[in-house]
């Protein structure tokens, strides 16, 4: 009983939360656990999945981006475009991600170095950049020229789509700079106190504009990847995806105010969030109670898991 | 053994979808199939549906996209998934612009539903004789979405083929589909053009030329000196129409989910169950519906 | 008779058991010391006295009726006001309004600004502290928003008042106002309790005295007469401490830090000085003098307007922390609140986060070295915590100042070393062997500048004092010729000069 | 010049920049300055107008309030249906108000009490908040029985229309409680050290319960007053408002990191997203430009503000 109890509080115990109800779904949900729907629910979230892992670095600095979403379309356009265009798809993804990494870029300027509201500022590109991406394809979507272009999200590995493995790889990488590196713990000492980790030699301003231009590349993977999903760019593409990235972060346990953040909490929160369409899918539930069912979701899971952490007794921060 | 079909689509909040779902459900009643709705807003969530659908062995489903360039990719999906593909409103194009002519498809044209809106207004113009040159038209304008365009587009080719001055069209784009947006966009376009006195409205659906009507309405302009058409006939319409005095609302083209519906998901049945393939086309007309005759005009579309 | 009493009062949290079983009582109208190292649980004493946390076991009895308060309201009605150790106050809202945060006055609701400003005005005018009520606190010094905490316990009728190191921020100056106020309370009767780790404190103001240690009750007395400082020392740390400061004359060598001309926004008037290899300087001087001031501007924390600042004889670039660290210069700033913890990281990333630059090859992290820096500084500043891991922010006042000491004394490879207000808030035991490891470091060839707000101490450890004074240096002065009166005289300011900085 | 320099640094600031911008506009954009013109866009921010004098309090006191849009439908919404079905108007404004209030209580109370984060929670109830609406409605607009239910936003008074006037009192009455109350004042102090205010005995959770239950029936009146004005209850009205509502707040100044609002901020900011609007429709700027319009102006406003106030050196508190 003991023992069981100090496995749910612990370090790991989202994760615990999250197997056991993982197992509840497998056996009470028809279909669920088969190869196919695990494929599926996988290739659904890698949108969600990518960006989170650098969303993840900008709340842990106290920052906020809402941007993500129309970078994500504006990138895709962009590599559909430019591969269109040059005829060369290496040339289109390269394209992309400088895209991306400039509207971070922007964004990481203007906030660190102009000290205008994360909010406000990326409230304002995400407004631009879907303009620019609605003003580049005229408000349509843009189809690809060149087959090949779809392999990217076709292709396989060892019977797993690439994008899934690619998802799986940002995973590994993002949380390794998060624990294993002086950028990741900067990053959490950013979002602790601002000004002691200035003043403790960090360059703060420098951060938070890598943060976002990171945040922008990312971005344009997810992008480049959608495209490819979707075999178009679609400047209407990922809308709201910012706040379900946020969200998934936050069910994590990263912590709005800065400072927390862990790698395996962002996956659990992603998975949450697919899972849970998934399953109302298979279920069958109509579309306007599954924004209830949606609601309750995201409100039990924080909710587990703050009884959790203040059980454990997180003090008085 | 047992069929399963899936019907997604791109908003299920809109009153269009829940009508096309509830005949489905219909046919799915009779026949004895299973029907899985599923709400799909984007590209991405079109993907997910597929898969999922897959996964829990539907034999085949029926979609309206939230965008029809998808075509390309939401075909080779649905064989991925060993699915039968049919459309529903909306019809797929290829990267190059051009219909899918392989997948079925049950559908308006866009363009001809905005004709039809043009048409109505030429028509109620001409028959209060009012001079195309005193006439202000707002184009409620929702851009981004490309069946949008194309409906107002529609409407604005009628009018200038007959003789309705183009500088006389304004546009006010919504920043999103609701009314109120709508009513503020044309706000500014009345007041902008104050010395107008008679105006025309026409936009993506119902929600859209109501809120010019609105706007019409609180800087004062009298209901018979306004021609509103809109498209969709649903609720938002008719309760226009059951207020005890006209409104400017002048009448909407009425497109029947009946069809769309309960036609498409007969269709699909068949094709599964005896193998029978569905035409590869089949247009539906959009019918005007006026205050006077909405009811008779909804019957004989074989909704209540 | 006992009018404040403590009945068996325990308290845990997870790792560490804060307090245990302490009983004690105060008379009234008495001054109640208590006295305890870092972490012994005095602040946690008087939490549970505020109402704001509640005791695992135990209860509190005032005037011998026993309290169930649950909240700092119930408190407040039961006639108790407590000043917390770290500053409670809301930086955005003035003075006036910080001081009737939880019960303004006016009726319905309805804010009666007048009564609000006026009252404030006259009871600062009759307490003898010069601020003004409509002020925003966030444009306050540190002092000075010290002083209007302490000005909020004065202000309300209260029968208990509970200080927990009040004076920690302010100069002598500003604590005699605050020594004088507590004189006139204890004339009215109010049993005060009072949390200190200045000796000379306790034994001026203290009727009676209580002293924890580790968690425990580890000696009360009733009268503080007859009591000696030794013996407290040893009650508290439980070891001897035969001489404190541990001065002992070092050779001093080449020229290391050369300070020309420089000022700032807040220090208008150009300050020049220099530091040798292995010397200790000693910043002395009032509250708002401009030592902290100084400290940054050297360090790039604030935006210099002029004058140069070199290390071995090369320039180190203005306005950036991070190249004078790169330059071989640290400071150690004096708010740990704002400018040292990381709240929410635990003890080792609070120690390790400047000088795991050493041991991180490209910028991947080192683990076990950072864990032995930690443990390394965790023991010989003697942390109290249950493990390297612990957040920060649960630590004592005392305990988080030793882990910013730790951050700045870990560092290598170092050539200047600045700190304000080191020993701020921290315990007998853990000042000598910070002073160790200072002199250690000046032996190492370092020079060290440290920023002092007690003469006493000032002059027990540093090679040679500057004194500064209305954002001036205005005097200089070598250790031959220490001399107390000397050094507070140049302190003060000239008061027909009354200048500001 | 130094005189100059005083006034636009000076408290008011922002003020005087945007009576700058204003008569810039009026004298270059043709038709603005017009009496119909200038209620029709006063028309326009009405609901934005309503919502944001309770949004600078939830921001004020260091909170989030995402959910506003999908109460200011659902309230809308009930009091529509409550009116049809009751045959009494007063009796359908009343069960807006309380469902709206409801809404906000919940919200408060699971934001205080359970300690789940503003933002989350938010979240969930604007989604729970949403599906409820459509259940309702069935997805459907809902027509009014009674025509006199127009009459709240066609009436005028002085030729100006009711709900033009009922936003004038909101910002009256809330810009009173926040400078001149108890409330107000612990409001800000909430936001601006949560800690310090609960240990000088404000009941912090109290004022966070009451900000949003006080809120929501904010967003009640909202609700009414767009139903009223669109002639029937919509479940998908006011999407979006929670971003427009609280760039508004943060255009006026008000503070996410809690502790700094001022009424008279919050009302230019909101002045300034309709004026833009408005603005941009009458100077005919094609939709996919509004976008990036919209962005721009967001920035330059902020960036303006924060000029001013860097330069009047608020100090790094
Ligand atoms: N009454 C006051 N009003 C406004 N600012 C003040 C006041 N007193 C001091 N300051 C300024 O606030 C800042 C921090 O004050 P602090 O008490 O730390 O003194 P200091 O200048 O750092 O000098 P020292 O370290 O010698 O006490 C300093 O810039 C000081 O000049
Ligand atoms: N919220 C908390 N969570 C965990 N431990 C805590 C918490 N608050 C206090 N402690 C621990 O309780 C012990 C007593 O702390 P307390 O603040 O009472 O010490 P103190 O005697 O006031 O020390 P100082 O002289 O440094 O102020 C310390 O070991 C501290 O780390
Ligand atoms: O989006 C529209 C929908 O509103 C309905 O009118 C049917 O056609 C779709 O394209
Ligand atoms: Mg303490
Ligand atoms: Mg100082």
């Amino acid at each position: 009983m003991n023992s069981l109890k100090k496995i749910l509080l612990g370090e790991q115990g989202l994760l615990v939360i999250f197997a056991g109800a993982f197992v509840v779904v497998s056996i009470f949900v028809p279909n669920f656990l088969t190869e196919r729907n695990m494929l599926g629910l996988l290739q659904s979230v890698v949108t969600i999945g990518i960006v989170s892992c650098t969303m993840m670095f900008c709340l842990a600095s106290r920052d906020f981006d809402l941007s993500v979403g129309s970078t994500v379309a504006f990138s895709g356009m962009i590599a559909v475009m430019v591969s269109n265009a040059s005829g060369s798809i290496p040339f289109g993804l390269l394209a992309a991600l400088l895209c991306g990494g400039a509207v971070g870029l922007v964004n990481g300027v203007v906030i660190a170095k102009l000290r205008i509201n994360a909010l406000i500022t990326t409230l304002a590109t995400m407004q631009i950049v879907r303009g620019f991406a609605l003003i580049a394809s005229d408000g349509r979507a843009v189809g690809i020229n060149d087959p090949s272009f779809y392999q990217l999200a076709l292709s396989r590995i060892f019977t797993i789509p690439t994008p899934i493995w690619i998802m799986i790889l940002l995973f590994i990488v993002f949380g390794f700079i998060l624990n294993r590196t002086v950028f990741g713990k900067n990053t959490l000492a950013i979002g602790g106190n601002p000004e002691a980790s200035r003043l403790a030699g960090v360059n703060v301003d420098r951060m938070r504009i890598w943060i976002f231009t990171l945040q922008g590349m990312v971005c344009a993977v997810a992008g480049i990847l959608l495209a490819s999903r979707i075999t178009s760019g679609q400047p209407n593409a990922a809308t709201g995806l910012e706040l379900s990235v946020i969200s998934a972060c936050v069910l994590g346990g990263v912590s709005l105010a800065g400072g927390r953040a862990a790698m395996t909490g962002v996956i659990v929160g992603v998975l949450i969030m697919g899972i849970a369409e998934n399953v109302m899918n298979l279920l069958n539930i109509q579309a306007f109670y599954q924004y209830v069912v949606r609601g309750f979701i995201l409100l039990i899971a924080v909710l587990l898991d703050n009884l959790r952490s203040s059980a454990a007794g997180r003090g008085r921060a | 053994a047992d069929v399963k079909i899936g019907f997604v689509v791109k908003q299920p909040e809109e009153p269009w979808f829940q009508d096309e779902w509830k005949f489905a459900d219909q046919a799915a009643k009779e026949k004895g199939f299973t029907l899985v709705k599923i709400g799909a807003q984007d590209g991405e969530k079109v993907q997910s549906a597929i898969d999922n659908l897959g996964a829990q062995g539907a034999q085949g489903f029926i979609i309206c996209v939230p965008d029809v360039k998808l075509g390309p990719g939401i075909v080779a999906k649905a064989a991925a998934n060993d699915l039968k593909l049919m459309t529903v409103d909306d019809r797929l194009v290829g990267a190059d612009g051009n219909p899918l002519e392989d997948v079925p498809h049950m559908g308006i044209s866009a363009t001809k539903i905005g004709e039809t809106v043009g048409q109505a207004i030429i028509d109620e113009i001409k028959k209060r004789d009012w001079d195309m040159k005193e006439v202000g038209a707002i184009r409620v304008s929702y851009d981004q979405l490309p069946t949008a365009v194309d409906r107002v587009e529609g409407a604005i080719s009628v009018l200038k083929a007959a003789g309705f001055p183009a500088e006389n069209i304004h546009d006010a784009p919504q920043a999103k589909t609701d009314t109120e947006a709508a009513l503020n966009a044309a706000t500014t376009v009345l007041n902008k053009h104050a010395n107008v006195k008679y105006w025309v409205a026409f936009g993506l659906n119902d929600e859209a030329v109501l809120g010019a009507v609105r706007a019409s309405e609180s800087v004062g302009i009298p209901a018979e000196n306004v021609i509103g058409v809109g498209i969709g006939g649903a609720e938002s319409a008719i309760n226009e129409f059951k207020k005890p005095s006209a409104t400017g609302f002048f009448g909407t083209v009425i497109i029947s989910p009946k069809r769309h519906g309960y036609e498409t998901a007969l269709n699909m049945y068949e094709w599964i169950a005896d193998g029978k393939e569905p035409p590869k086309l089949t247009l539906t007309a959009g019918s005007l519906a006026l205050r006077g005759d909405y009811e008779t005009v909804r019957k004989d579309l074989g909704i209540e | 008779m006992a009018f404040l009493e403590f009945r068996n009062i325990s308290k845990g949290y997870p790792g560490v058991q804060a307090l245990s079983g302490i009983s004690f009582s105060v008379e009234k109208g008495a001054v109640h010391g208590l006295m305890g190292e870092n972490g012994a649980g005095k602040s946690t004493l008087i939490r549970i006295l505020s109402g704001d946390q509640s005791a695992d076991t135990g209860s509190i009895l005032i005037d011998d009726g026993e309290q169930n308060y649950r909240s700092v309201r119930d408190a407040f009605h039961a006639g108790v006001i407590v000043i917390h150790q770290e500053l409670q106050l809301v930086p955005e809202l003035s003075v006036a309004e910080n001081l009737w945060l939880g019960r303004f006055p006016g009726k319905a609701g309805v804010i009666d600004g007048r009564t609000l400003v006026e009252t404030v005005r006259t009871k600062l005018e009759e307490i003898g502290i010069d601020i003004d009520p409509t002020a925003k606190v966030s444009s306050l010094s540190l002092g000075t928003r010290q002083m209007v905490e302490i000005a909020k316990a004065v202000m309300l009728e209260a029968r208990v008042i509970a200080l927990d190191e009040p004076t920690s921020s302010l100069s002598s100056r500003e604590s005699e106002i605050l020594f004088s106020l507590i004189e006139r309370l204890k004339a009215k009767g109010t049993v005060i309790l009072y949390v200190s780790h200045r000796l000379d404190e306790i034994f001026r103001l203290c009727d009676s005295l209580t002293v924890l240690r580790d968690g425990k009750l580890a000696a009360h007395h009733p009268k503080i007469a007859g009591t000696t400082r030794e013996q407290i020392i040893a009650e508290m740390v439980g070891r001897e401490i035969s001489n404190i400061w541990g001065w002992r004359e070092r050779p001093l060598g080449d020229m290391r830090l050369e300070v020309k001309n420089l000022s700032g926004p807040k220090l208008r008037n150009p300050v020049s000085f220099s530091v040798r290899r292995g010397e200790i300087l000693g910043f002395f001087g009032l509250i708002g003098a401009g030592r902290s001031e100084m400290a940054r501007l050297l360090y790039g924390a604030d935006h210099r307007h002029q004058g140069s600042v070199s290390i071995d004889g090369v320039a180190v670039s203005a306005n950036n922390p991070k190249a004078a660290i790169t330059a071989g210069m640290v400071l150690c700033p004096e708010d740990r609140k704002f400018d040292g913890i990381i709240q929410g990281r635990s003890i080792e990333e609070n120690i390790a986060i400047s000088s795991r630059r050493h041991f991180s090859p490209f910028g991947i992290l080192n683990p076990k070295k950072e864990a032995s820096v930690a443990e390394q500084f965790i023991a010989r500043l003697r942390v109290r915590t249950p493990s390297r891991r612990q957040d920060v922010i649960n630590l004592s006042g005392g305990n988080q100042q030793k882990v910013i000491l730790g951050r700045w004394l870990s560092e290598q490879g170092i050539k200047v070393l600045v700190i304000d207000e080191p020993t701020r808030g921290i315990d007998v035991g853990a000042k000598s062997e910070i002073y160790e490891i200072l002199y250690g470091l000046a032996a190492d060839g370092l020079a060290i500048i440290v920023i002092l707000s007690e003469l006493p101490e000032v002059m027990g450890i540093s090679d040679r004092i500057m004194v500064m004074c209305q954002g001036r240096i205005a005097a200089e002065v070598a250790r031959t010729d220490f001399d107390e009166r000397r050094i507070l005289a140049a302190a003060l300011p000239d008061r027909n000069a009354a200048g500001t900085i």
